[in-house]
């Protein structure tokens, strides 16, 4: 039974990944699962210099989900490379490093200096964070600027390139298409979903953002239909996330057309789910007799 | 840290809104350290996903046990379990409390509310024993007084509405305290944040040690979201970030690891909300 | 203690509806509840034409929500007027008729036989339909169609104008300023949300239409956000809607700035809601020391 | 129809995966027809917010019974629940059978799987007994004979399988009786699609009436969602619609509230799936 796949040159044991900034840095999960059976560890988006992210509360919990406004909180490229990076590089599995910065020039940068790294599996542009202004939803939701962004960390290096989108567009299909022909080796299909929770006690809003990302659960069919729309349009794999809690969430994923997946929002709540994910995937493949996992990959029969 | 799925042994009111939990986890209980927390996913619950955190209270062969106060959806449908359900259990987790030694300074404990729950399990593992202030808004948020009295220590009650013990703020007799004497003494304190500000302010006023149990939102429980930072301060050293992430000198870290325990000097209570 | 609210010249008892296509034309839950106690009743949409919709499956069930394409099957004008007008024009409180077209003109012309029925409360102009290619995202999500349309309807008719916007937007902003520049007297915020479900056994989307729209808790948090924003932009108000199924959910769209709110997957499981939800507000009023439900509006404190 | 949350009274296994639900409703139960249903909400259910239809199968008293086969979340979670429960049920629901009239046709029912409920409510409601033909895959799908029988009906049984009964489909037996003679005869019918269709094709061939009991999936229940529709035929009036909305001369009608029993050749079979 074969369950790895090919995201650009990278070759994954297995199609399931984690979530960016759902897994810190692959580390603190080390005592309550064995990393290296996953497909890959993401680690949470980082750029060149540290980020205090925003004030608390960073997260409430809603209906099915969670939001979030962490304002990507993190320890910049050097912090990242003393702290994790000697951890990271010694699992057997890839490590794929999700970066983001405030202008198409400081994407390229992080991108170079983990370019120059050595060891690095892939790098994921996260170009779609609806709780920063710039380098989130500006790229996100511009077409142009987001061609800049991937054709930029392109020219800089050859490490696989995923470019995550945003899923606050009318439709995914310029975006899709715009990331492969700059040159991206995969897509993200999707982050988190702009939006709110209000106290209605204390009349605040649910997080000290005001706004924040939803995730989990209650934006599967959204992701689904997102991952589907990208897959009619793009040649290039596709990694599907928004919800994912079991086996038959990630194969329905795969079926709309994703390559890998990966596992978010459950982490918080089901440490385990990503194995689960994998052992619920091998025997779905068994009972309906597949050998290869691709063969589920765009597997949904639509009329149109 | 370890995650298990395990049975509820008992789940009984102790007074009013506040419960007494106990699971067995064999794996789990011998490797609990006072200001220890158990984050929970309570199974029953119908679309709330997330874990809660709590303190543990007591540890007890293979089971620990906490002391829950119902305030939303979560406690609430902990309170209606029964013995033989089951629940989803990341324990133990965060950086706890440091347990005073035999002849160091003594210490002299904090609590109000469920905070009574850190305080108890960090009074039991104390060898030094010593003075513990509990206080509430009224009798039956005072939880653990006999508990506390059995191991051998001074306890102190104060209710806002003089329904037990002195009437009046848990601060007040700790300031009363510390005016008779600073010396040797060292502060643990586990409580809502407007008392731990006031504890943190008390130590900073009268130059004594603090290690306060800070209580933020969680969401992981084990470091990786970020959910649950505070300010803390940082040495100003060459970092590289930029002026404004720099400025006051401070940096988030996360209560659910640096913390639940901090040391109260390193809060920038500026900062937090 | 008043719960009056105005929507235009409409004046509504509370400000409680039901959300269209979700109450069916009134008359089939006149059994289970007494409609005189609502704010209006919202009738499924209407064309010109009759419409049979689209093929079975129509709808599925989801994480604390549900998809649906039902394709707005419907009796056309003078089917509704013959079979169900004469029960509506008897009711106490407003009806409120939502209307579609494929072509300006033709929901211009819906507009004009309605205004020229009389007695109807309120025309909402569904421009947001995601389940039909004209008619539906062709105008809510094009500005400048979307004010023609609006122009259109304003034109013709003095009956309070609803606009029902999409929330398959970058931002919804435009449109809500669209449409009030155009005349629409309110706003009805929001529509489904587009999405899919796959069946992984059939390896068939659960829906026939392929995908659909979501509806129901699951995306209450990103209706209440689109709230939040629009109120931020127009001056008129504004009817919040997406996963309603308390009086906390409701006063939480009015914190966000809905003038009104409406009702309705949660009428599918539990047809008593919009009682419950009146109420739950006076409850609320009443702990809050409120005088007046107009009060709530708009009531959250945020830093922007 | 009325909405009541109401008590589940018991709720016990009949064979292998169906089970029998009885609820206390005392205001619902007068009401009830042969071939109506009951919306249920599974007050239990996690994320689930849907009501379920299930065909009315026993009424007695003050108490409503279904019979049900667990297939999904829904039937499973109601499986698990125990006398004293709640449910919420919204019924009676639907367009029912015609009953049979004393010295009318002579009804023959078909049923298969947990289509034997509603058959069963019409046999018993019959003034005019007749013949009722029970299929399914084993043994364990065929439901209620004994119950037929005491009601004095002539009852076939068959499975796919031949554990029980003659072996074969529902239909042969069926088909049989029609060919011996099909004169005042009328079929009533309940089961799986695929079923209803070959009986509707039955009806057709042999000009017997036929009326159909159909299962769609359903969402409201009521007739507001419009989830539930069937192609029905139309007589191709002086409509305005546009041409291809009155392609065929059929148009959608709903499950829920013009059926969900229909006359067999009322419905269109090409357009449904
Ligand atoms: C380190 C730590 C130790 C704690 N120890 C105890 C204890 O010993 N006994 C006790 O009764 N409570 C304790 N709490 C608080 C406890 O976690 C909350 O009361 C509980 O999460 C509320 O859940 P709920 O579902 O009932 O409330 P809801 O309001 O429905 O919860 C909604 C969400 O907010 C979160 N939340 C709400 N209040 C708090 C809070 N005060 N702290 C953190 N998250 C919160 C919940 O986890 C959940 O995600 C502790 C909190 C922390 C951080
Ligand atoms: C008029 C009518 C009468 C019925 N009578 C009976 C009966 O007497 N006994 C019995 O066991 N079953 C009956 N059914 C079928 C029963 O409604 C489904 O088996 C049940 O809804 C499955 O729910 P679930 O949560 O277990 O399955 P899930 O697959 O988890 O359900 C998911 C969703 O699909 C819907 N759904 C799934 N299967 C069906 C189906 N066959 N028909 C309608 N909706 C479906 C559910 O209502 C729910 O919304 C009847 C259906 C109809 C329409
Ligand atoms: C707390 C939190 C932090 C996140 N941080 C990042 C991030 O740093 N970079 C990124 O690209 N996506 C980030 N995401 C988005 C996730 O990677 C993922 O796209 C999203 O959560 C949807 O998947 P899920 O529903 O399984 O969680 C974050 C999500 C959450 C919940
Ligand atoms: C089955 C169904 C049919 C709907 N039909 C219409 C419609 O005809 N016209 C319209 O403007 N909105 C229609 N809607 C959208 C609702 O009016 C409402 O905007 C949406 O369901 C969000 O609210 P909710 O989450 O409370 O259901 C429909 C929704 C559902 C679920
Ligand atoms: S709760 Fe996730 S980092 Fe602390
Ligand atoms: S189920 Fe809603 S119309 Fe029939």
């Amino acid at each position: 039974m074969n369950l790895s796949v090919q995201i650009g040159k990278l070759t994954l044991q297995n199609p399931v990944m984690v979530a960016s900034g759902t897994f810190g840095y692959g580390v603190e999960y080390a005592q309550l699962l064995d990393l290296n059976q996953l497909g890959a560890v993401v680690v949470k988006g980082i750029r060149l210099h540290p980020v205090r992210g925003n004030p608390t509360p960073r997260t409430a919990e809603v209906t099915s989900g969670m939001l979030n406004a962490i304002g990507l909180q993190g320890p910049g490229v050097d912090g990242f490379i003393k702290k994790y990076w000697p951890f990271l590089k010694k699992l057997k599995v890839p490590a794929i490093i999700n970066i983001w910065g405030k202008t198409v020039d400081e994407y390229a940068e992080v991108a170079r200096r983990f370019d120059a790294l050595g060891g690095v599996g892939a790098l994921e542009l996260n170009v779609s964070c609806p709780n920063i202004k710039e380098g989130g939803a500006q790229f996100g939701t511009d077409v142009k600027r987001l061609k800049q962004v991937v054709a930029a960390c392109r020219k800089i290096t050859e490490l696989p390139l995923i470019t995550k989108l945003s899923p606050n567009v009318v439709s995914i299909a310029p975006y899709a298409l715009a990331a492969e022909e700059a040159g991206s080796d995969a897509l993200a299909v999707t982050n988190s979903y702009p939006a709110m929770a209000i106290d209605i006690e204390t009349r605040k809003p649910k997080l000290a953002n005001g706004t924040g990302g939803l995730t989990g659960p209650c934006i599967k069919p959204i992701a689904i239909k997102l991952v589907w729309e990208a897959a009619k349009v793009v040649k290039i794999p596709i990694i599907g996330m928004g919800g994912i809690q079991n086996a038959a969430d990630a194969i329905e994923f795969m079926m709309a057309g994703a390559t890998a997946v990966a596992v978010g929002t459950a982490n918080f709540y089901e440490p385990q789910t990503t194995l689960q994910v994998i052992a619920g995937l091998r025997e779905f493949m068994q009972q309906h007799g597949l050998k290869d996992v691709r063969e589920i990959t765009g597997s949904v029969q639509t009329a149109k | 840290m370890l995650e298990q799925t395990v049975q509820i042994v008992s789940n009984e009111r102790d007074t009013d809104s506040y419960f007494r939990l106990v699971v067995r986890t064999p794996r789990i209980a011998p490797l609990i350290q006072p200001g220890q927390f158990a984050h929970i996913r309570v199974l029953p619950l119908k679309d709330a996903l997330l874990r809660r955190p709590f303190s543990i209270f007591q540890v007890s062969g293979d089971t620990f046990s906490i002391l829950y106060k119902t305030v939303g959806q979560g406690t609430e449908v902990i309170a209606r379990m029964q013995a033989g359900e089951e629940l989803s259990v990341i324990a133990p987790l965060g950086h706890g409390f440091t347990v005073p030694k035999r002849g160091g300074e003594t210490p002299l404990l904090v609590a109000g509310g469920y905070g009574m729950a850190a305080m108890y399990l960090l009074a039991q593992r104390s060898p030094q024993k010593g003075i513990v202030f509990v206080g509430g808004r009224r009798r039956v948020d005072i939880l653990c007084e006999k508990e506390f009295q059995a191991l051998g220590w001074d306890v102190r009650v104060t209710t806002e509405d003089g329904s037990h013990g002195k009437k009046g703020l848990v601060t007040q007799p700790l300031i009363a305290e510390l005016k008779r004497s600073t010396k040797g003494r060292k502060l643990f304190a586990c409580g809502p944040t407007g008392m731990l500000k006031a504890v943190g302010k008390i130590a900073d006023d009268f130059k004594v040690p603090a290690e306060l149990s800070m209580d933020e939102h969680m969401c992981c429980g084990v470091g990786v979201c970020l959910t649950c930072v505070i300010p803390v301060k940082t040495a100003d050293g060459p970092r590289r970030a930029e002026a404004h992430e720099r400025e006051g000198g401070w940096e988030y870290q996360r209560t659910c690891t640096e913390g639940p325990v901090f040391e109260a000097k390193e809060i920038v209570w500026e900062v937090t909300k």
